[in-house]
């Protein structure tokens, strides 16, 4: 019982065992004791110590909460890929609902109903905001999804080819993770310019060839501007018969131009915009493509069917594309991914509803471009500054080094980005728009 | 008991208005407009219609389908640990103080020098693995001709799917007539193309690889490395350690072994873990303690928890050859917290009462099963075969007793394969009634079988109906009635 | 589908060792001994047979089953509000500031005056004003006298319990024909014995007492108060104030206009509001700002929200004459914060909006319903008349629709009563369902009736059984076969 | 949709229906506006405003956060009828649980079997604990639940008589409620005599006589001492054909002698002991007493039966002693209670099971012994002031005003009770022993 193990220091608190019962298994097995059960050479055997202090809960979580408590008290202005809105309390009570959390793949779909309707409802809102027919059950995050996307192109694509180009404002992380992911398939990923914040479509017609598999922009970009030549950009792909994919989050997608209406062939991006904190990068990979490419998705897909009693069901399917069947010929290796992220978006979605869902994406534009004013006419700053629209980031020039600049706001207690020796950028949403104020006094201080 | 769609519920189509030019967004945009109270009966009604481990056994083979501590929950949902990785590191002690601690956990229960934590699942570690074996092989000068990877014919789906994905060639190894690795396959098999041995051990039978060291040997004698698949962790925690067995590279999958939850399909973490000489190939950023800290490596706890200072104790770092990354940013945080909260609160006692009970479990459990489990002596699970019966339907028949059934058809060794493991946490009634299951539906016919399930929210899904009339999305259904 | 009781999983002695003397200890205790995983479990099936708001439509007349917001339970959970009473005002100024804000949020919204928040519940701030109307007579001279409490024949039990505790005589006031208070009984009842007259407005029936400003003089003449028996308030917000009816004294029961958590129970809270000239006899302490702050008053927030001085704004105070103390310490403290919380987040259009929504459903429901409804005009609730079926058995005949029923057989002046509350919180659909499961059972006879219901956790429970052969622990169930 | 209604500003959030869904439910009542549903004369119709600000969630959640933030941090040692343990997460995740939370009473046990058993479960617990057989579904506090006690004790006794005989360390607030209670059954509420911190039996034996109704005695005592005579109490009480009424609380009964064996007839106590943190005084009022009782208790009793199918199954029982049927002449006005705390009480004690509760109980005697001891080293004070043995707390003698070192304490971050000119109270348990060394350091400095 609990009280037994409370301390931790005769065994796992969660292993239920009385002596009596454990006995009796002992007994039925025919063992004197759980070390017979054990075929391990002894030359292999671990007789030391981890050294681990065994914790009641009480110590257990006091620990932790010690250790986190020693990191800054900070107002975070930060984004790049990683965004906080205010999360409803809704969305962690359902979801934190045990036979939610602690289910898994639902690989009998006659007991896991619930999770599997959660998922397709989320698959169909990504439908709508993507103008896509097709979207994954999750992947990890927007990086890995982008790196499978590319991957897909490579295998849908008619001809031969290996080039993957991306715009020159791609982060350095996604970039990595796309080179280590295509690596393997021999796809080489080459950047091209940009203008002014913006992919610069011109620099895209020069680079572009017949051997580009696929195309890449982001909208809005990592720098926070919204693209303007998009259906340029899928033109030029369409005429090279490469992809056409396209990097955004739900929110954006709420306001900006449907995907498949400017030719987006996939869309990534990460869909934990809504549905989790921030949660120092952890995301949900947003997979959305067009209904040609279903068999060649990465990824778990939730379908509709029908039960024996013909009752309006839902089930995994397609699942000879996945690596537990078809192994190294699958579409992924993903097997463990996102799903109960995605149900947190897709709670947090539907309690926005189509309006809340425009006007948060509004506000990210509003509070956006009031806060690059605002900082404008701080001495020693000029925002934004790329002269075009902004969805909840900006990018600043400072003339301090944005270092100094960021390490003197640190100690003010709100963190920025450095992006660049002057510059810095700076993101703001509902979720720190209350401190606007004390951020640009701050900024007045150290600028 | 038909739950509607949100969006049969009610839906809205709105007008975008915005303060963007038109030509730059979307009209309109249509999404279910149900309200907070509508909103918690559904996703209740949802809840109520899975199944969960709270909601009872789930002997799901090769899964490690263990009971989630509350409190893990509840330290992750700190205010404190909603942070952006963005930030300087001397904001960010806690966070790395605390990767810091879980790498050290994690090195320590696999018997390795170094390990990162960013692969956000075992696949993405199993991948990362092999990127750093390549790196490894091409610091060496031959990451050209070391261009394939062995994989044995048991093994999980995606060590063929995470090798393929490196570009590499996938040579898969038969069994031996025991269930193991068959050393002569192994030696014919291994040769100055391998790259790498991918192994789980115990294997996906349950079966120690008794001749891990003279595979291990092999292996390296032939140029290759060895790795560990670390689905079956569980069996081994604080009874062997990888590392100790020769293996150089490891992935843990901490929603197995260290017990954070499924989530329905994840979100999981698969931080990997390689000895010494790999170390400077993992991803990038690792933690660790700052150099004027290393140097006071004495003072640090015994059981390598970190400790702050006024400089700040910890830092990130690139390792000198790195891969690069394998996440976007440092893989999936909140899932860390909570593994690391279940470490520190089970300690070396605890970590190694799970690994006994679940074997003690397993065994228990295959003791008292009506099927013929033909390979032995398994741990932490077993792999029973159906026999005459279909596998499939002897799972859609225990949904109807009112458990989730083990993994089933898998591994291919075993015909009808029915894969078990009960872990740790299952105690005797529970096992019992586990076994009144297997047993009530050993004795049934193939039409009840093939009729079942019956006492479950939906019958038998069709999953032909499914693939051939793809409908995934409620966009799709239109015109699809009810 | 039955649960085993915890004794019945497993229970241990154990012997009681301890550093006391052996003669101050008991011997041993035995009680339930699991683990962790097990309660999880048994207490996730427990939950799964219960049905609460979040399962569907909840209509119990004169109960308020409103959606609970889940961020109240959040605020609620926060460590700043896990504080001991015993601790000095400076270093309580959160609590004392939230509860000051609450004070005024009530009085605000009842048109009272002062507000004592210590009631644990609806019937303690019943007992709380009656103690108030009785300390007042007294100080006026007339204690002992004034020895009699009016109270419609519908009024809620807790009246007529409330005013027996307080140990005076219950003098039952009969409804007039149009189910409402009739004048002249009132006039007859009244005299200089009357202490208070207890009413609910709207009343048991959903009526407003249209005549309340005669009322109000009939009993005032008589030199009695007039008490506000709070249970009906949701269909007032914004409408219309009971301090501005004329009403002395009242309680709110925010578990129901407030949407606080019913909890299977309780607890709730049962604020108590009165006019300036009770304010003195209302229980020790109050909440009010400090003197030197109450000078400033002008700064105060439009809302009346606290705000912080260095000093310390507010402080606890006892009135004059206080009736002195209701609760151990000082209420549901808890349930004070989700109270808050929800007229935080609805304010004054929310609120009033929350009365006019839940007026609607009920009259939108009473219109779809087949079942003949005698009394109207009604406003938050209706009762209708089950004619020649029996109240109860509709009742549990609605179970077998999904739906938890209405409140039965209450009151008396409805035969066979439906006495149906929908609350605000249900849309349309879920009404037409309602109006759906009530007109389905119309039609059904008394067999069907009386055998439901059939699609439940349980079938129809034996009352009888239960009361003659008492069983209220595990216990007394030795030898009483499952 | 919640979108619509984020700010507030345009109705209740929690109120769903569109605006298509009011025109159609007014057109079917016949209705053009809701307001001509209302039956308001005019001239009491409020046409005023409450001033009450409408707020988002996030606002509303930041609202209510920033006004408790100004709270002090004060680690807490106090107790004094209030206690706190560790109460271990999974009585949060499992209480929270909305089947449970947000039910009513069970007037339809077929579908609230659940909480039945749950309070079933908590009340045979208790019958454990106290060695009595009847205990009931709650009480408010412990106040309430003494004050109910006597309320019985009168109306159970078969002789009449008005004395009800408490200990002088009785707390006023109790008394106080008692008081209050009983005033209108016409009884009296006498104080006698304590020694020594303990109740006085010789002081009893003077004061009993044939019209006290019942004798109350607590263990451990408000001033935290382990009660010596309670055997001998009893004994007086049942000589006088007076109740025996003992307070206690769960974690105590857990070693201390069990109540039926020193003949209590009636046990109160708080029972939120076990399954709340500390809640500003707020309780759970435990109410146990003899089999003979059973028809004269208050609150609710569930009780088990069976149902059509025969099965077992859990029920409200004995309601007509409850006032919305016997109104006037019921046990008591009590209709809600304070289920969902014993909820939470049932789950934390069953987590700690009889192991971990002795080992709890036994750890409030040790911290509480050596606490007082090592205060009883620190120069300018004296502890324990009472020479029994103490549970969880206990009073010390400081040379300094009382007063003047709470604040001094205060000041250093911990508070403790002011009892007397020159006494404080300190209370220790798992739950703050962790700050034991640093409050020993404070006294130090201040006393």
């Amino acid at each position: 019982m609990s009280g037994r193990h409370e301390s931790g220091d005769r065994g796992s608190p969660y292993a239920p065992h009385t002596a009596d019962e454990t006995a009796a298994m002992l007994d039925a097995v025919g063992a004197d004791d759980v070390t017979e059960l054990f075929d391990i050479p002894e030359s292999v055997a671990f007789d030391g110590e981890f050294g681990i202090e065994a914790r009641s809960e009480r110590e257990a979580e006091r620990h932790v909460r010690g250790l986190l408590s020693r990191n800054d008290d900070l107002t975070e202005f930060l984004g790049r890929g990683h965004y906080e809105h205010y999360v409803p309390s809704l969305v962690d009570h359902l979801s934190l609902r045990s036979e939610f959390l602690t289910s898994y793949t639902q690989y009998q779909p006659e007991i896991t109903q619930g999770f599997l309707q959660a998922l397709f409802e989320y698959q169909s809102m990504l439908v709508e905001l993507t103008g896509l027919d097709i979207v994954n059950a999750s992947m990890y995050d927007h990086a890995t999804a982008l790196a499978e996307a590319a991957l897909l192109a490579a295998r849908v694509r008619s001809t031969d080819g290996d080039r993957v180009l991306v715009p020159d404002y791609l982060l350095d992380q996604r970039k990595d993770v796309l080179e280590n992911y295509t690596d393997g398939a021999g796809l080489s990923v080459e950047t091209f310019a940009t203008d002014d914040g913006n992919a610069d479509a011109d620099a895209l017609a020069e680079a572009i060839d017949d051997d580009a598999v696929m195309v890449y922009a982001e909208n809005p970009t990592t720098r926070g501007t919204v693209e303007e030549g998009l259906a340029e950009i899928g033109a030029l792909a369409d005429d090279h018969d490469a992809l056409f994919c396209l990097g955004s989050d739900p929110v954006a997608l709420s306001i900006l131009q449907e995907p498949a209406s400017v030719g987006a062939d996939v869309v990534v991006g990460d869909a934990a915009a809504l549905g989790l904190p921030t949660a120092y990068g952890m995301g949900l990979g947003l997979f959305a493509c067009r209904e040609d490419f279903v068999r060649q998705v990465p990824g778990r897909l939730v379908g509709a069917s029908e039960d024996a009693a013909d009752k309006r069901t839902y089930t995994l399917t397609l699942q000879t594309r996945e690596q537990h069947i078809r192994r190294e010929r699958a579409t992924s290796n993903i097997c463990t991914n996102q799903a109960w992220v995605a149900l947190r978006t897709a709670i947090h979605a539907a309690y926005l509803g189509p309006d809340g869902l425009v006007d948060l994406a509004n506000d990210c534009v509003r509070l956006a471009d009031d806060l690059a004013g605002r900082l404008d006419d701080v001495t020693g700053l000029r925002a934004p500054v790329h002269d075009r629209h902004h969805f909840r980031e900006f990018v600043v020039h400072t003339d301090q080094p944005a270092n100094a600049v960021v390490e003197d706001l640190e100690a003010e207690g709100f963190a920025v980005h450095a992006v660049g020796e002057h510059e810095v950028q700076v993101c703001i949403t509902d979720a720190n728009e209350h401190a606007a104020d004390r951020l640009v006094a701050a900024f007045e201080e150290v600028a | 008991q038909y739950e509607p769609l949100l969006s049969e519920k009610n839906s809205e189509e709105v007008e975008v208005d915005s303060p963007l030019p038109d030509d730059l967004t979307r009209d309109s945009l249509e999404l279910p407009a149900l309200e907070e109270p509508e909103l918690a009966r559904h996703y209740t009604r949802l809840s109520q219609m899975n199944y969960g481990v709270d909601s009872g056994p789930y002997p799901l083979g090769s899964c490690t389908m263990k009971y989630n501590p509350k409190f893990t929950e509840d330290v992750a949902a700190l205010p404190s640990a909603a942070v952006h990785h963005d930030r300087s590191d001397r904001s960010l002690q806690g966070t790395l103080g605390l990767m810091h601690g879980l790498q050290n956990y994690l090195a320590e229960i696999g018997g390795m020098d170094a390990v990162s934590l960013q692969p956000p699942a075992g696949a993405a570690g199993e991948f990362t693995g092999i990127l750093v074996a390549k790196a490894y092989h091409e610091a060496n000068g031959e990451g050209d001709q070391r261009d394939e990877i062995i994989v044995p014919d048991s093994a999980h789906g995606t060590n063929f799917a995470s090798a393929a994905l490196a570009g590499y060639e996938v040579v898969e190894l038969p069994s031996g007539d025991d269930g193991r690795v068959d050393l002569e396959a192994l030696e014919a098999a291994a040769s100055d193309r391998t790259a790498l041995f991918m192994l789980t051990n115990p294997n996906t039978l349950g079966l120690f690889e008794r001749d891990i060291e003279e595979i291990a040997e092999t292996i390296h004698d032939a140029g290759g490395l060895l790795y560990y698949d670390g689905a079956n962790l569980n069996a081994l925690l604080g009874q062997a350690r990888p590392g100790d067995m020769g293996f150089d590279i490891m992935h843990y999958n901490v929603h197995k072994t260290f017990a954070t939850p499924h989530g329905g399909g994840g979100p999981g973490a698969g931080p990997v873990g390689v000895v010494s000489d790999l170390a400077e190939f993992l991803p990038a950023p690792r933690v660790r303690e700052r150099e004027d800290q290393r140097s006071e490596s004495s003072e640090r706890a015994s059981d390598g928890t970190p400790r702050a200072t006024d400089g700040g104790a910890y830092e990130r770092f690139d390792p000198e050859n790195t891969v690069g990354k394998v996440h976007g940013f440092e893989g999936n945080w909140l899932v860390l917290v909570k593994a690391y909260a279940y470490i520190a609160r089970l300690g070396d006692e605890g970590l190694a009462d799970a690994a006994e009970k679940a074997v003690l479990n397993a065994n228990y459990l295959a003791s008292q099963v009506d099927y013929e489990v033909p390979f032995e002596p398994f741990h932490h699970e077993f792999v029973a075969s159906a026999g005459d019966q279909d596998a499939a339907d002897v799972a859609k028949r225990m949904l109807d007793y009112g458990v989730h059934p083990p993994t089933t058809k898998w591994p291919e060794i075993v015909p009808e394969a029915l894969m078990t493991e009960p872990t740790e946490i299952e105690g005797k009634d529970t096992l019992d009634q586990l076994a009144e299951a297997f047993d009530a539906v050993a004795t049934e016919d193939d039409e009840t079988l093939a009729n079942a399930p019956n006492r479950t929210t939906a019958r038998r899904i069709d999953q032909t109906s499914a693939a051939r009339n793809l409908r995934l999305s409620w966009q799709s259904l239109e015109g699809d009635a009810e």
